[in-house]
């Protein structure tokens, strides 16, 4: 049995293995959960260094050999030593007496991660709002929907014009668009008694639209998922079974 | 202020590698670390809040003053900036790649905290021989065999003649292990696990998609409507019959009513705006999250 | 919603239809699942379809980069996507090998991206030599620079200056081992994100977002993701931060119907197969192994998803009968 | 601006309207603090999901079956995390109360640390750190579908009788929710992916929806703090209703005029007419949105020691 055969096979196992859960929790899963965790563990422990510590901290708190000798030196940062200390305090959480410290380093990350909330804030939803506020009256009542250019044979200004316009039912799905994302909205304002019966109208609006929202996003996500499945199908009956086992 | 600055000329923040200067130099900061240490265990009590609060306060502003400092436009690599504004600019824009790689690497420090705590409880368990101990052994025997394969193979890699090893036949005992322990197991189990979610949704949706009140009648029938959509043929066979429709009566308004169309409506017109609502406030939340986390506001850790 | 359901319970011959029909066990329909799943992998059917604007956005922005540029390709998917994204890596990559376009890998997704994505190069460059074109060679027409711990870190880093970003990342020269990757001829003069055409990024996390976050509005952004990213990223597409992409199966699907019939090309009855206003003659590649993973799975999946349909149906027939029997 | 003008318009490539906007959006919030602080007590709706907290850890005690908790599945520890934990200190402190034993599985190292400090003084707090045993708040993976795997595995074994799942979660999460729900397990779940919202609402008994995971620590613990910042964010909401509603009407009447100008003077303005279909998706609120990227020359001292730039 060759190597190829021998990897494919035990990813088969594997897979069977996991998916025993389905009829019940039993031993089989419980090794190739375990199994799973324990290569897991261990591929992180490898990653670490290899991904994580060696090239963004060592190589460049050491610097780098030049490959040929026409490179400049490369030149270490040796201030970056100072981040292993800083790492290591986490290690004092289990510390009764000094476990605050293992504070420093969360506060650390954390302070780096609050900063880009504000520096990505407008850069994320500016936009958004901006793609939000789009026209809402029609500027020509010659035709109720986007008419179909190719066969209107217009050309030149008239063709420019007529794609500059804005059609009822642009119009309308805009403002739709723009009810959805205000009742929405509204049903996350929190502070706002919602007896005020305006609130209270919007945010309920808000919850139904909110709904055809996600039943959108289901319907999209269970393809994906089954696409998964099916690949996993692929795998055991034609990668193993018939190109492995049988060699056909 | 080179300093964290990635400069290719030496200074006194980089020195050249390899040499005796840079050691020496590393060698103090690590001295001076662990002082820092060993001084912050002696801290009294009162400070200690402060502390945490400084720390977290600088990391965050470096993100603000980037965002918020004047940058200098157009800065070329062979220009120094003009005056202090520029100045302080150039250098925040310079700083950014170390800054951005500290997250990982601190949060790299800490992962030892996490394999403590696998190890704690499945050591114990194989110690006092309690249920299910056998497994833990798996657990531990199969992490210490990829640690193992895996760092073998990489070193294999490393160095000019590593090219050949993207050849299997010049593959030696490390990179079959390695090769079997992550892409014959490792890999296979991810997929096999994402899957599973396969199953999950037909029960789910069996038991819980019932026409039972509004939402659920709601989420329910947009669910299918898409679902039905994205099915080519599905998708296909309502624009036949639509084109049909047009034929029929030369009217081809119809058109906008094809599956796709009326499902590619209601996703732009109703998907994107409400996830787009929900983004707004997650968003919004996040922010007043982080400003409160990086001005300390919050008692940290909800002990109120 | 799911508050007050049972929990499925096995079939007592007890049970009225309803009951039967409101509580199948779970385990049942995971069988019939299994084999909805499979069984039509082994019968070779082709499905009608028509491609969604946002995959012909993205068909039309590849075919226009020109041969000779490099472009950022952002490989963020592992095999626990496999059955999208190999796809997708796949018709995006024999798209560019085609046309001669460079490609700059790096992964902020998963530390094992950039050798699944250099895997799926190998098997595609065993196509191109079984078919007689030249190899698609590392380090001159490909670089891996690798995976970047801090997504979020390495994208804002990106954005000011790609080549500090890359800094001492390797990828293998020939007859050199590990060489920087600003060595390699495919990255001269490209320092920052401006001096590429084009970032693709084929993704199955949420790496997509952080890069729009990021990079919108420096670089031409296209996307491959999962059909669960869709709606967000249609998000993106709509308010015109990217500039074109496809989803899941369906984009898929699309986009190798698009690299076999083009757009608005004339197919062999002399009718145009893909129409769109938005763009002139756009050919394709009739003849080559455009069909992929979309040509395979995507028929199976319409079994698939008609169980799904077909088992709410049963449920909510049994509920009605029930609430029938209870008046 | 001022300053854009004192340091020559350099916002030209950061979008000074961006800055201010983000600015107006932190006044908010501290002001609300503030006023919050000042001892004015604030209103916070109803959310359902978080009453339902108490019924869920009273049933885990009828039971005396565990507590399961997961801060969702951040990469390092960010405020998700954090906010997951809090509400987690929460349930714990409840647990400990009744002598429940809980269950709280980290997905990152970084978030496993805090989680322990946090976890460990709320026992302390309550005086019982003797229940308090340290591997109760464990780290099972850092690698997403080995984490599931292994959380179903405990939710089977332990037969959790309530689950926690707050945070970000992704495709994992229809994992946990089925197979806690197969048990009978109630749950409380949110997601801040809304792609992943369906699912829980689709298997779980009570889900957050969204921003409502941000008002949680707010809503049970009533610090000021927190309410006056959840009050403040309430002001950015509608800061950002305004702009859009306002927005909405400066596009449409923009468009009007652009669209009906006479083609005279459209040439004038834009010479080529096919212009014109860009130009009027192009608002003013666009423009605002995306900042120019428009370079400007500046003249610079060149650096003597630059490296050799291949170029």
């Amino acid at each position: 049995m060759s190597y190829d055969a021998i990897k494919v096979t035990l990813g088969v196992l594997a897979t069977v293995g996991l998916y025993s859960v389905l009829y019940k929790e039993n031993r089989f899963y419980r090794f190739f959960e375990h199994l799973f965790l324990g290569l897991a563990a261990g591929w992180t422990l490898v990653v670490i260094w290899v991904e994580n510590l060696k090239g963004p901290w060592w190589d460049l708190m050491v610097g780098v050999a030049p490959e040929k000798p026409t490179d400049p030196i490369g030149n270490g940062n040796w201030a970056l030593i100072l981040l292993l200390p800083l790492g290591l305090m986490g290690y004092m959480v289990f510390s009764k007496k000094h476990n605050w410290m293992s504070r420093i380093p969360i506060g650390i990350i954390l302070g780096l991660w609050s900063g880009q909330q504000i520096q990505i804030w407008y850069n994320t939803y500016g936009k958004q709002i901006a793609g939000t506020a789009q026209p809402i009256w029609p500027t020509t009542w010659s035709s109720l929907t986007v008419p179909d250019y190719a066969k209107s044979g217009l050309t030149g200004d008239a063709l420019a014009n007529a794609k500059s316009q804005v059609y009822l039912s642009q119009a309308v799905s805009n403002f739709l668009f723009l009810i959805t994302v205000v009742c929405v909205l509204s049903y996350f304002l929190f502070s706002f008694d919602a007896k005020t019966k305006l609130v209270r109208s919007a945010s309920s609006m808000g919850r139904y639209l909110l709904m055809i929202g996600f039943g959108a996003i289901f319907g999209s996500t269970v393809l994906m998922r089954f696409t998964l499945l099916i690949d996993r199908m692929y795998f055991i009956w034609i990668e193993w079974l018939q190109q492995t086992i049988l060699q056909r | 202020m080179n300093l964290i600055l990635q400069s290719k000329t030496v200074n006194f923040w980089a020195q050249p590698y390899g040499s005796s200067t840079l050691w020496a130099y590393l060698f103090g900061a690590l001295i001076f670390g662990i002082l820092v240490f060993v001084g912050l265990m002696f801290m009294p009590a009162q400070f200690r809040r402060p502390v945490v609060a400084f720390c977290t306060f600088i990391a965050g502003a470096y993100w603000v003053l980037l965002y918020a400092w004047p940058a200098p436009i157009d800065l070329q690599p062979n220009e120094l900036p003009q005056g202090p504004v520029e100045g302080v600019g150039a250098w925040l824009k310079d700083a950014n790649p170390v800054v951005v790689g500290m997250t990982g690497i601190i949060t790299a420090f800490m992962l030892g905290l996490g394999i403590f705590s696998l190890l704690s409880i499945h050591l114990r368990k194989i110690r006092r021989q309690q249920r299910d101990w056998p497994f833990s052994v798996v657990l531990l025997v199969s992490m210490v065999a990829m640690v193992s394969f895996g760092y073998a193979d990489y070193f294999s890699r490393q160095g000019p003649d590593g090219t050949k090893l993207d050849l299997q036949a010049n593959w030696g005992l490390a990179n079959y292990g390695r090769d079997l322990l992550f892409d014959g197991l490792l890999q296979q189990m991810d997929a096999a696990m994402f899957s599973v979610i396969a199953f999950y949704i037909l029960s789910a949706a069996y038991r819980a998609f019932r026409i039972r009140s509004v939402e659920a009648t709601i989420l329910l029938s947009t669910a299918l409507l898409v679902m039905l959509s994205l099915m080519g043929a599905v998708a296909y066979i309502s624009e036949q019959t639509i084109n049909g429709l047009v034929s029929s009566t030369g009217n081809d308004f119809f058109l906008n009513f094809t599956l796709t169309e009326v499902a590619g409506w209601v996703r732009r017109t109703f998907e994107t705006s409400s996830l787009r609502g929900i983004a707004f406030g997650v968003g919004i939340g996040a922010l007043a999250m982080g400003l409160r986390i990086w001005l300390s506001l919050e008692k940290s850790g909800g002990n109120a | 919603m799911a508050k007050n359901d049972p929990i499925p319970q096995p079939i007592k011959p007890s049970m009225s239809l309803a009951e039967k029909l409101t509580s199948l066990p779970k385990f049942y329909l995971y069988i019939i699942l299994i084999f909805f799943s499979s069984a039509p992998l082994f019968i070779n059917v082709t499905v009608p379809n028509k491609p969604l604007e946002s995959s012909i956005d993205l068909y039309a922005t590849l075919m226009s980069v020109k041969p000779g540029e490099t472009v950022l390709v952002a490989s963020d998917w592992t095999n626990s996507t496999r059955g999208e994204s190999w796809g997708q890596f796949n018709s995006v990559m024999r798209i560019l090998m085609r046309r001669g376009v460079n490609v700059v890998l790096y992964s902020t997704g998963d530390a094992q991206a950039p050798r699944v994505a250099q895997d799926s190069i190998a098997k595609l460059n065993k196509e191109r030599l079984a078919k007689g074109e030249p190899e698609y060679k590392r380090w001159e027409n490909f670089v891996s620079v690798g995976f970047f711990s801090s997504g979020e870190a390495a994208t804002n880093g990106m954005a000011t200056n790609v080549k500090a970003t890359f800094a001492g990342r390797k990828d293998f020269a020939p007859g050199r081992g590990l060489t920087d990757v600003y060595e390699s001829p495919i990255l001269k003069g490209r320092e920052k994100i401006e001096n590429f055409p084009l970032l693709i990024v084929i993704t199955g996390s949420k790496t997509s977002n952080i890069t729009v976050e990021r990079l919108s509005g420096k670089v031409p952004i296209a996307f491959t993701v999962t059909g669960v990213m869709g709606p967000e990223t249609g998000n993106f597409y709509q308010s015109g931060q990217i500039v074109g992409f496809a989803s899941g199966l369906k984009g898929l699907y699309d986009l190798e119907g698009l690299m076999e019939n083009g757009v608005n090309v004339p197919g062999k009855d002399g009718q145009i197969v893909i129409k769109s206003e938005k763009y002139p003659k756009i050919d394709g590649f009739p003849g080559q192994p455009n069909a992929g993973q979309g040509s395979r799975y995507y028929p199976t999946l319409h079994f698939a998803v008609a169980l799904l349909i077909l088992a709410v149906i049963i449920g909510n027939v049994g509920m009605f009968l029930a609430r029938k029997g209870a008046k | 601006m001022l300053i854009a003008e004192a340091v020559g318009q350099q916002y030209r490539e950061t979008g000074w309207f961006g800055v201010l906007f983000t600015a107006i959006l932190v006044t908010f919030i501290l002001i609300n603090i503030r006023r919050a602080k000042g001892g004015k007590d604030l209103y916070i709706r109803r959310i359902a999901g978080l009453n339902a907290i108490d019924e869920a850890v009273g049933r885990a005690t009828e039971m005396g079956r565990p507590v399961l908790m997961v801060p969702g599945l951040s990469d390092t520890v960010n405020a998700i995390a954090v906010q997951a934990v809090n509400i987690f200190a929460y349930v714990s402190r409840l647990a400990a109360r009744f002598a429940n034993p809980i269950l709280l599985c980290c997905y990152n190292a970084a978030v496993y640390t805090l989680a322990q400090e946090v976890i460990r003084d709320v026992y302390q707090e309550e005086g019982l750190l003797d229940r308090y045993d340290p591997d109760s708040v464990r780290f099972v993976s850092d690698r997403q579908f080995a984490f599931a795997a292994g959380v179903s595995g405990l939710i089977l074994r332990e037969q959790t009788a309530a689950t926690f799942f707050l945070g970000e979660f992704y495709a994992e999460a229809l994992i946990f929710a089925e197979t806690a729900n197969s048990i009978g397990a109630i749950q409380v779940a949110s997601s801040t992916e809304a792609t992943q919202t369906p699912f829980f609402i689709a298997a779980c008994d009570y889900v957050l929806i969204g921003d409502e995971f941000y008002a949680a620590s707010a809503y049970l613990t009533r610090q000021p703090v927190l309410v006056g910042s959840l009050v403040g964010q309430d002001w950015c909401k509608l800061l950002v209703l305004g702009s859009i509603l306002l927005g909405t009407l400066v596009n449409t009447s923009y468009v009007q005029s652009r669209t009906t100008k006479s083609w005279d003077d459209e040439k004038a303005e834009y010479g080529d007419v096919s212009e014109r279909q860009n130009s009027a998706k192009q608002s003013i609120v666009q423009q605002l949105a995306t900042p120019l990227l428009s370079k400007m020359p500046v003249e610079r001292p060149l650096d003597p020691n630059a490296p050799v730039e291949d170029k």
